[in-house]
């Protein structure tokens, strides 16, 4: 069926979403020297290096690929990347839990069950100047679009597209939590470096999953 | 990058392995390789007193460990948070059966990571509580103290919880007197340059030449104002009135750090402090404990932070009391 | 230039009086503004312990007056000897009747200041004596002692006469054990980035970015080799190399300072210290005391400096005994 | 009589040379910078600074001026200037007891005295590249001229010419003394900064006794 792929055949989107993150590390570190402490990028790879380690030579389907990540950052990396994506990628691996592939419907729930472990945890809001920004139209997005019957590669789009909206949406806000937020109104002007990842991995995944559909 | 470093990703473990070489009478390793604890924990079982953060600040956090401060330490990435894992170890290591305070920094990540290590930690049986700094009065205005950052305040945070446990003292006591330093404690940075985090390879700010960070974060986060770079005599009235301006200092005494923040000669330290200390006096206020040093640093950014704590008699007695560790060893009186 | 700092050309006397206010406890002024001594000389007379030096290195000089170390320090200018009446009226405040020991390093200046003042100090009927370091042994090749500086390893000689002293020994012995810890210590700087002089304003020496100065003086006087900055792995074998070389170090027991020249973050001197600690007992050389931190520094500079003594049961008691100062505090064992 | 100039009309020239060297304070660091420590004007200018301020509304004759500043940085200004030119000055100054002008045959006796001092506590040797290369040549420029009978302004003259080759000659030498000497071969192709001070001073010496000889 055309409108769904098999967690096997979605699992090298995993080192896809890795070897994405490992690439931008200057990019997001750079980012986030404008308004924070400029090591985004350099967590971020670091843990992601470990995961493509992790992974070299094993037989995992996307499911154990995420649950991976989730566990490598929550584990090796600290800062606020560790606990905040650590778990959301466990909580999107534990949405795929009994599942054998990925439709819409599913997507949404992973992106649903990812987003609440985030925002349990750090308590960002929309408009926060955070990944959150990214995170949560992305996820209204794909919920959209999965409520609405369209397919996965269509839903896949509307992914991409509400993630890269939201990234820029992230320039002219102010910043209310993390480290940018004690520069206030010096930090307008510029992206979040969350978000910046978060629109990446969306992004790769959104990629990685429509190349596989044909 | 000029630095006394190999692969700028491993800065953390190839120093740690330095740490233990160099300390082995004051600090262990343990299980978890970013987790060290005091080589011994005395005999008497305490309350146990963990701290953590992101490396680049030495001699924060590890250089607080040893008989009189913390049991043990949680150590981050260079600027980041540790793990929810090495919390957590550092929980175990320090749990002596009377439950853990766990005396830690204001920062999302960390927030973040404690919060999960001591949910860990419950699963466990240990019981730990926490208190997080927010001395540095410039991170955010004074009704937001949620939003305020911990930096070298830290330091009289840690020493009186440590003592107070060395006394015997249950854990509510621990956290009361620890949260008692910290909420009696502000601390001010000013940064006359930036600092390169090893693995960026560059400097992840500015600070242009001629001109200072009034407000700096310990990360090189911004300040509340950038200045012309003032005399030292200024720089000592402008972050000596912003502190008092925030909390109340009347007429007692007060405990007075001056750290470097990294490349400042001592000379300077001594410089600021003279500057302080006569300004402190004029005002009727006494330094009765006088800290100047590299005590809470950022790498090799220039610089300088003041940290102030009004002290009553519980806190002045338990800052005489005697400690050891890399970076603040007193000797007792 | 970001420093902090008043007037550039007064900023010996301004860090001075910052000193004064921070440790009355420790140290002490004298009739002569340039001269420190202990607060406290304790009660039995015994030798003076004198020392003296440039200012810009703090903690050194006056850092190492206290209890167990030196009795009182003649403070030049910034990188300049104090003046022959400095080290006349130091001598005057250290003399208790039993003589003086003028344990200082060898720099042109310091020599003839030194010379001079031991003249005036004889018309006074004071004894002093003076043991001259040169543990610097990239200044000069070993057939010229004569032209080799001190550096870092002073503080080896102060600690062993500083505490042979409080033992009630005679001058000659403290003089005899001073010369022994220095003949005993080697040591040896790589520079990394140059510092800036406040009364210069500007740095007085360069070092280009990716290369770094093998054997740099503690004023920035060029080094043995101009290299690549190489992994810290590798400065510790060739400074430690370059030691051993210079030196018979077979198998015994040893003291090793790492000193951060100024900028150094603290992570990476303990970084480097991993690596030497690990190199020298490959060779079967255990260190038995073990420094790390800015112990001796140059202003603002990037690098940093390791020091290695070869001791023998006198030397180990000594480094062992108790000592109190603002740059080294050893309980005692 | 046109080949003397009495102690007291000679006295300014104090003041000129402390200004000389407080002018030159930049000039002099620099030259120190390229092979030592880069002090050199600073601790020279910082003496005589001390001197203005201690001769500033006295009355005083040159043997007072220059006992002056020969206290002055015998005991304020340390490093190697302190002893070297502090006894050098008290030296010149202590040549003049008893005398009331200055002839070429003083001019000499000064200097010796003055050079005297500095190798006893210097130990330098012509060559070393130290400011001996200026003295010791001027000195004997100015014995030579005064024993062969030149008149004052002549032997100034000898003075000026024998300081200015003197300095230049530091330019080819390595250094054996001081801080420069751990540079070796390094040190060559550059001036001394001891030579260019003391080149400054007998210049000013020269050059004010001249003008005040008509
Ligand atoms: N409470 C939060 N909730 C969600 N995202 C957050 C929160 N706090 C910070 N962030 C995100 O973290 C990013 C910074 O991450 P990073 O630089 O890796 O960590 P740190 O701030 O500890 O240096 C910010 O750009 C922001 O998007
Ligand atoms: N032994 C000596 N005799 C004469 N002159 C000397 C001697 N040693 C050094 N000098 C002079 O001192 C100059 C440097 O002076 P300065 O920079 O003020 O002192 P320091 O070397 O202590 O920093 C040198 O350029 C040299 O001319
Ligand atoms: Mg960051
Ligand atoms: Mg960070
Ligand atoms: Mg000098
Ligand atoms: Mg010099």
């Amino acid at each position: 069926m055309a409108g769904t792929i098999s967690l096997g055949d979605a699992a090298p989107v995993t080192i896809e979403i890795a070897r994405a993150v490992i690439e931008a590390r200057d990019h997001l570190s750079e980012i986030d020297g404008a308004t924070g402490d400029g090591d985004h990028g350099v967590n971020m790879a670091k843990g992601f290096r470990l995961v493509v380690e992790r992974l070299d030579g094993k037989d995992f389907d996307i499911r154990e690929g995420f649950a991976t990540i989730g566990d490598t950052l929550l584990s090796d990396i600290g800062g606020s990347m560790g606990p905040l994506y650590g778990s959301f990628f466990t909580e999107m691996a534990d949405a795929l839990d009994g599942k054998t592939e990925i439709d819409p419907a599913t997507l949404a729930a992973m992106l649903k069950a990812g987003e609440a472990a985030i925002v349990d945890l750090g308590e960002a809001k929309v408009g926060d100047k955070t990944l959150i920004d990214v995170l949560t139209p992305s996820r209204i997005a794909v919920e959209q679009a999965a409520g609405s019957g369209k397919d996965l590669s269509a839903t896949l789009a509307a992914l991409r597209d509400a993630a890269a909206t939201g990234l820029e949406s992230t320039r002219d806000l102010v910043a209310k939590r993390g480290r940018a937020a004690r520069l206030g109104e010096r930090s307008r002007g510029v992206l979040d470096a969350g978000a910046a990842s978060c629109e990446l991995i969306l992004r790769t995944l959104a990629n990685g999953l429509s190349e596989r559909l044909s | 990058m000029n630095r006394v470093i190999n692969d700028p990703d491993r800065v953390t473990e190839d120093s740690l392995a330095g740490v233990l070489a160099a300390h082995p009478d004051l600090l262990a390793a343990t299980e978890h390789p970013r987790v060290l604890r005091r080589a011994d924990m005395g005999g008497t079982p305490r309350v146990g007193v963990v701290t953590g953060g992101g490396s680049g600040h030495e001699p924060a956090f590890l250089g607080y460990v040893g008989p009189g401060l913390c049991d043990a330490v949680a150590i981050g990435e260079v600027f980041a948070s540790p793990t929810a894992k090495s919390f957590h170890a550092a929980f175990r290591e320090a749990d002596q059966g009377r439950g853990v305070a766990c005396l830690y920094g204001n920062y999302a990540g960390d927030n973040m990571n404690v919060k999960m290590a001591v949910k860990l930690a419950a699963k466990d049986g240990i019981r730990v509580e926490t208190v997080v700094a927010n001395d540095d009065c410039a991170s955010a205005p004074p009704d937001q103290p949620e939003n305020r950052r911990g930096v070298a305040g830290e330091i009289m945070m840690w020493k009186a919880g440590g003592a107070l446990s060395a006394e015997g003292a249950d854990l509510e006591q621990v956290i009361a007197v620890s949260r008692k330093a910290i909420d009696s404690t502000r601390s001010i940075g000013i940064g006359l340059s930036a600092c390169t985090i090893p693995a960026n390879g560059k400097p992840n700010f500015t600070i242009e030449a001629g001109t200072m960070e009034v407000g700096i974060g310990h990360h090189g986060e911004h300040g509340i104002a950038v200045l012309p770079v003032a005399p030292a005599r200024e720089m000592a009235a402008i972050m000596l009135e912003k502190i008092l301006a925030d909390m109340e200092f009347g007429g007692e005494n007060v405990a007075v750090l001056v750290s470097g923040l990294g490349a400042t000669p001592l000379m300077e330290l001594y410089l600021l402090y003279g500057h302080v200390d006569e300004m402190l006096r004029a005002r009727n206020i006494t330094p009765t404990h006088r800290f100047v040093g590299n005590y809470f640093t950022s790498l090799e950014m220039m610089g300088v932070s003041l940290t102030l704590t009004r002290l009553d008699g519980e806190l002045d007695r338990l800052l005489r009391a005697p400690a050891r560790s890399i970076g603040l060893t007193v000797l007792g009186s």
